[in-house]
């Protein structure tokens, strides 16, 4: 694809999608605190950007004026990179690379950088536990994240994104491996520091690593945090739900619904499940998912066969 | 790398759009703070110290461990893509290798590695 | 460009940080009910500074630094019973309820943001902390690697630690106005790396907070079910606002609204809301096992003494609840989890004992069994003592379990102030 | 399409260099960290520009966890972590000058006199399969063994670390270090 092209479906998709996730989390919000009544949803989103864009950015007393300024640029782009990786329908793919799961999970892993360093840059102690605290999740949950979505190049023989779709034309790979998805999912939530794994962003730290930031910078923070989440939920549906397949409907509205369920189940679990300790997401991911996960890559593996 | 070509474009389009929205935020409300206008929220009270400070991260054991699986992963990519091809040897290749592994994993949690408050 | 920002952020729920005084509970809790305010955990995020309740003579600790970090445009109201204090310049006031409360500040926020309202000037004065500019080799106010005072602050100071390492031990005053700790508790602590070494109680930013039911019930006798829905009423607040700082806050807005016009028919809906708590798994992923107190260091203190399997409660003595058939709920574990097993559980407790009531009375003769604790007539509130359990518990735990215990003991800062008087409150 | 390509690799090239100066030139321990990262990111780009993909994806994939834990760890045991009064990353100038230059010079004279093997790779193959195939055929032996060597580091890492090990204390019965010199 050329980049003009790329340029234009990565920009509109993720600013329609990560609109369409604030309006999410608006109405499970709602929803779960027994309100009802979710027409103000649609423009509220809106309205919050307007308000943050109307406030002044803050700045602490000696912070890493550079590095608090790339977090959030790096940040989005990631997400932004991440998506390339994933056709959205048959044949439209930003990057049609041979390494495609490994470019994806490049992105992915990278977010952990993006996310320090929004914390530490603030010079200021919540933010800075915020990034250790990402630091901490982020390699808890990226060994079994990364099996997972292995896993899926085993009946593809590829580590292609768009191999690894069509090797799912006769059954899903959710099917396939049945622990994947959902170690896929948690992990990402962990990737994304989506609720309920938003320990570097959480309210026992008054905000984490974007206390200390406000007015635009807070904006393009929770717009680029969006992005990732956006990532995480197409490659599950690319990965794991057999992407543009499916009867009836054309590819890429497939691929779009299979996409919103996968970020409304995201979603949702974050008005569902509680924030679990710091340990206790460390420990689950290295003696929980981690064993699972190699479970899954040997018994998918030999299935395969 | 033709393909990854609009990869680094969409990379450097997203970062630029984000520097872009910050500085039109900047130029609407100018960034000219006073002192008190920069101290950094703890409650209410100013900071004794400087908040970077020689953080005792406790989870040190965990991110040995994380080096040594991060090698692992390496392995595991153009092992998943010569699977099939390969068949059951690359199983129970694998699966040593893997083993041997999580005899680390095993020991580490129960040194009590996981732990730290 | 502004105006049209202006316009559409009308439709934005206002972002308030709140500084609230005694007195201030069940207000906080109405307010976060409220779809047009949204009250933020940073001053950082918020257009409005709201200074709401009761506090000690003088200077409100803290207020002026808050109100300086809240970015530009900014704004004070001040909902005080007490009228507008000096230590917030231009300050509005508002009278009247929170319907009143939210119109003005739905009003003065866009006021700020359209511009027709100056946005308020910093409150103190523009000069560094400590003199450092031009100092020393690099003109940083610095000395050698560690020592000075760079960029206005000196470097955390190292101190040996648990692991056998020397690192650096960052003192720092937590509070009173940080969204993760109930307003007004002010903690002095050492922190290595996000683990909690030493934790020093601060004299509160609030004035006591009166339960001014509860205190008459220690004179004369006091309708049961009137007693029982207070009670359940104080547990679903405490509940909303630890659901919120575990990040459940939609689920702590459906629990605050519970709590709102309480009656004992609400129960199936309470307990379907008690069910969903359970269900989110809280207890095993954010509790179990933190902060377990020695029983023998918490009699009279309610729920967190039947938590640790004390049958201690004054309403076994008393002929009515006798009457009544009552028995105390308790669990045994005396960890944070069981303390929000045993609130949860009195909760419904407290709901049939207020539909079985009838018209009885009970209490009246020095001694009532509150929703904290034993009150008795020498004035000292639960939450006096439940303050004094924090050092000890929360030495060694990381930063947010040290967050988990202080909700889970339903902590009440003002209890302090209930023991000292009121120099020693105000100092 | 070569002119682009040759431009790329260019600017990856100058980024990696000048990436990899600048770990030298900062106070801050998370900075030299992650400019230690930008050019190892510099390096897989260039890996990706001479169409190997997966090498240089899987590099910048890596470094990410790699580099966050370094400094994490220098930020532990660095005095002056974020470099608030200015210091120098430098030692032994003379030392460091002289051994970067021998470097540099003996790995340019490699690269202009080594006679490399000119086989261009059949169009159609793919590396990652090369690689998988080797791993799990000639080199099993070799794998295996990374396998054990990575278990011996991390239970050498673990057991070096852990204070609080299920034999009680590490540092039981141990003594402090005499630091004052005796006279």
């Amino acid at each position: 694809m050329s980049p003009a092209w790329a340029v234009a479906l990565v920009g509109v998709l993720l600013m329609v999608s990560v609109y369409l996730v604030a309006v999410m989390e608006t109405i499970f919000g709602l929803r779960v605190s027994g309100v009802r009544g979710y027409g103000r949803a649609w423009a509220l989103p809106m309205s919050r950007a307007a308000l943050l864009l109307s406030q002044r950015r803050s700045v602490t007393e000696r912070p890493d004026a550079q590095a608090w300024a790339l977090a959030p640029a790096l940040l989005g782009g990631l997400g932004a990179v991440a998506l390339t990786a994933i056709p959205l329908a048959a044949g439209v793919e930003v990057a049609d690379v041979d390494a495609g799961i490994v470019l994806f999970g490049a992105a992915l892993v990278q977010v952990m950088v993006a996310v320090f360093l929004h914390g530490w840059a603030a010079n200021s102690l919540f933010p800075v536990l915020g990034a250790f605290r990402m630091a901490a999740l982020a390699l808890s949950v990226s060994i079994p994240f990364s099996l997972v979505v292995i896993t899926t190049a085993l009946p593809a023989e590829s580590l292609s994104v768009g191999l690894i779709i069509s090797s799912q034309e006769s059954l899903w790979n959710v099917v396939r491996q049945p622990l994947g998805l959902p170690i896929y999912l948690i992990t990402g939530l962990g990737f994304s520091f989506w609720a309920p794994l938003q320990l570097p962003d959480a309210r026992d730290l008054s905000g984490g690593t974007s206390a200390e930031v406000s007015g635009a910078a807070l904006l393009v923070w929770r717009v680029a945090r969006a992005s990732i989440l956006v990532a995480v939920a197409a490659m599950g549906a690319a990965a794991f739900l057999g992407g543009y397949l499916g009867p009836w409907l054309p590819g890429w509205l497939w691929m779009a619904v299979k996409t919103f369920g996968l970020l409304a189940i995201l979603v949702w679990s974050g008005h569902r499940i509680a924030r679990p300790r710091m340990e206790t997401a460390v420990k689950l991911g290295w003696t929980v998912l981690l064993p699972l996960a190699l479970v899954d890559v040997f018994v998918s593996g030999a299935l395969t066969l | 790398m033709a393909e990854l070509g609009a990869t680094l474009t969409v990379f450097l389009v997203a970062v630029v759009a984000i520097g872009v929205v910050r500085w039109v935020g900047d130029t609407l409300n100018p960034v000219q703070l006073t002192v008190p206008e920069r101290v950094p929220f703890a409650g209410g009270f100013d900071p004794e110290f400087h908040a970077w400070s020689r953080f005792h991260i406790r989870w040190y054991s965990m991110a040995l461990l994380f080096l040594a699986f991060d090698m692992e992963m390496v392995f595991m990519y153009p092992w998943a893509v010569v699977f099939v091809r390969e068949g059951m040897i690359s199983l129970v290749e694998m699966l040593m290798f893997i083993l041997i592994l999580v005899v680390g994993i095993v020991y580490t949690w129960r040194e009590r590695g996981f732990e730290w408050s | 460009m502004r105006d049209l920002l202006a316009r559409l952020a009308v439709g934005a729920p206002v972002p308030v940080f709140p500084v609230a005084g005694g007195g201030t509970r069940e207000a906080l809790a109405r307010l976060r009910l409220r779809p047009d305010v949204h009250l933020v955990d940073t001053p950082r995020h918020a257009i409005v500074l709201l200074v709401l309740g009761e506090f000690p003579p003088g200077e409100i600790a803290g207020l002026a630094a808050v109100h300086d970090m809240i970015p530009s445009p900014r704004v004070t109201v001040h909902w005080t019973p007490g009228g507008p204090r000096d230590d917030v310049p231009r300050s509005m006031r508002v009278d009247g309820d929170d319907t009143a409360l939210v119109a003005a500040l739905s009003r003065v926020a866009g006021e700020v943001l359209s511009g027709t309202r100056a946005s308020e000037p910093p409150i103190r004065p523009d000069v560094d902390p400590v003199e450092w500019r031009g100092i020393g080799p690099y003109g940083h106010g610095g000395k050698g690697m560690t020592g000075g005072t760079p960029f206005g602050r000196p470097l955390a100071e190292r101190a040996p630690d648990r692991d056998g390492l020397e690192l650096d031990q960052l003192s720092v005053t937590v509070g009173p106005w940080l969204g993760a700790l109930p307003p007004g508790l002010e903690l002095g602590i050492k922190l290595q790396g996000d683990v909690i070494q030493e934790v020093e109680i601060h004299p509160p930013a609030v004035t006591l907070e009166r339960p001014d039911g509860w205190v008459r019930a220690l004179e004369v006798p006091v309708p049961v079910a009137e007693l029982e829905l207070d009670r359940a009423r104080h547990h679903l607040v405490w509940l909303g606002e630890a659901l919120r700082v575990h990040d459940l806050p939609a689920l702590g807005q459906r629990t605050l609204r519970l709590a709102q016009g309480l009656t004992p028919g609400d129960r199936g809906e309470v307990e379907r809301v008690l069910a969903e708590v359970r269900r989110t798994g809280i207890y095993r992923l954010a509790l179990r096992g933190l902060g377990a107190v020695d029983p023998s260091q918490v009699g009279g203190l309610g729920p967190v003494a039947r938590a640790a399997g004390l049958e201690d409660d004054a309403r076994l003595d008393d002929p009515t609840y006798q009457e009544l058939g009552f028995r105390p709920v308790s669990h045994r574990g005396a960890d944070a989890a069981d303390r929000w097993r045993q609130r949860i559980a009195e909760i419904t407790q407290s709901l049939d004992l207020a539909g079985r009531a009838g018209d009885r009375t009970a209490f009246g003769d020095g001694v009532v069994e509150g929703p904290r604790g034993r009150i008795t007539s020498d004035g000292i509130l639960p939450g006096a003592v439940t303050v004094d359990l924090l050092p000890e518990l929360l030495t060694g735990l990381e930063w947010g379990d040290a967050v988990a215990v202080v909700w889970s003991l339903d902590v009440d800062p003002t209890g302090v102030a209930s023991r000292s008087s009121p120099e020693g409150a105000a100092a | 399409m070569s002119g682009i390509v040759d431009f790329l690799f260019w600017v990856f090239a100058v980024a990696a260099v000048v990436t990899g100066w600048l770990v030298f030139r900062t106070d801050s321990m998370v900075r030299a960290a992650y400019w230690l990262m930008a050019s190892f990111v510099a390096v897989g780009a260039i890996l990706v520009t001479l169409d190997a993909q997966f090498l240089g994806l899987i590099l910048i994939l890596m470094m990410a966890g790699e580099m966050t834990i370094m400094a994490i760890f220098m930020v532990m045991y660095m005095m002056n972590p974020a470099g608030l009064n200015p210091m120098t990353m430098v030692h032994q100038h003379r030392t460091a000058a002289v051994a970067g230059a021998g470097a540099f010079v003996a790995l340019a004279l490699v690269g202009l006199l080594a006679d490399f093997p000119d086989r261009p790779a059949p169009s159609g193959t793919d590396p990652t399969v090369d690689l998988g195939v080797e791993l799990l055929g000639e080199s099993m032996l070799v794998f295996e063994s990374a396998g054990v060597a990575l278990l011996a580091v991390m239970i050498g890492a673990i057991a070096l670390v852990s204070k609080r090990g299920r034999y009680g204390d590490a540092d039981e019965g141990s003594e402090e270090p005499i630091l004052e010199k005796t006279e």
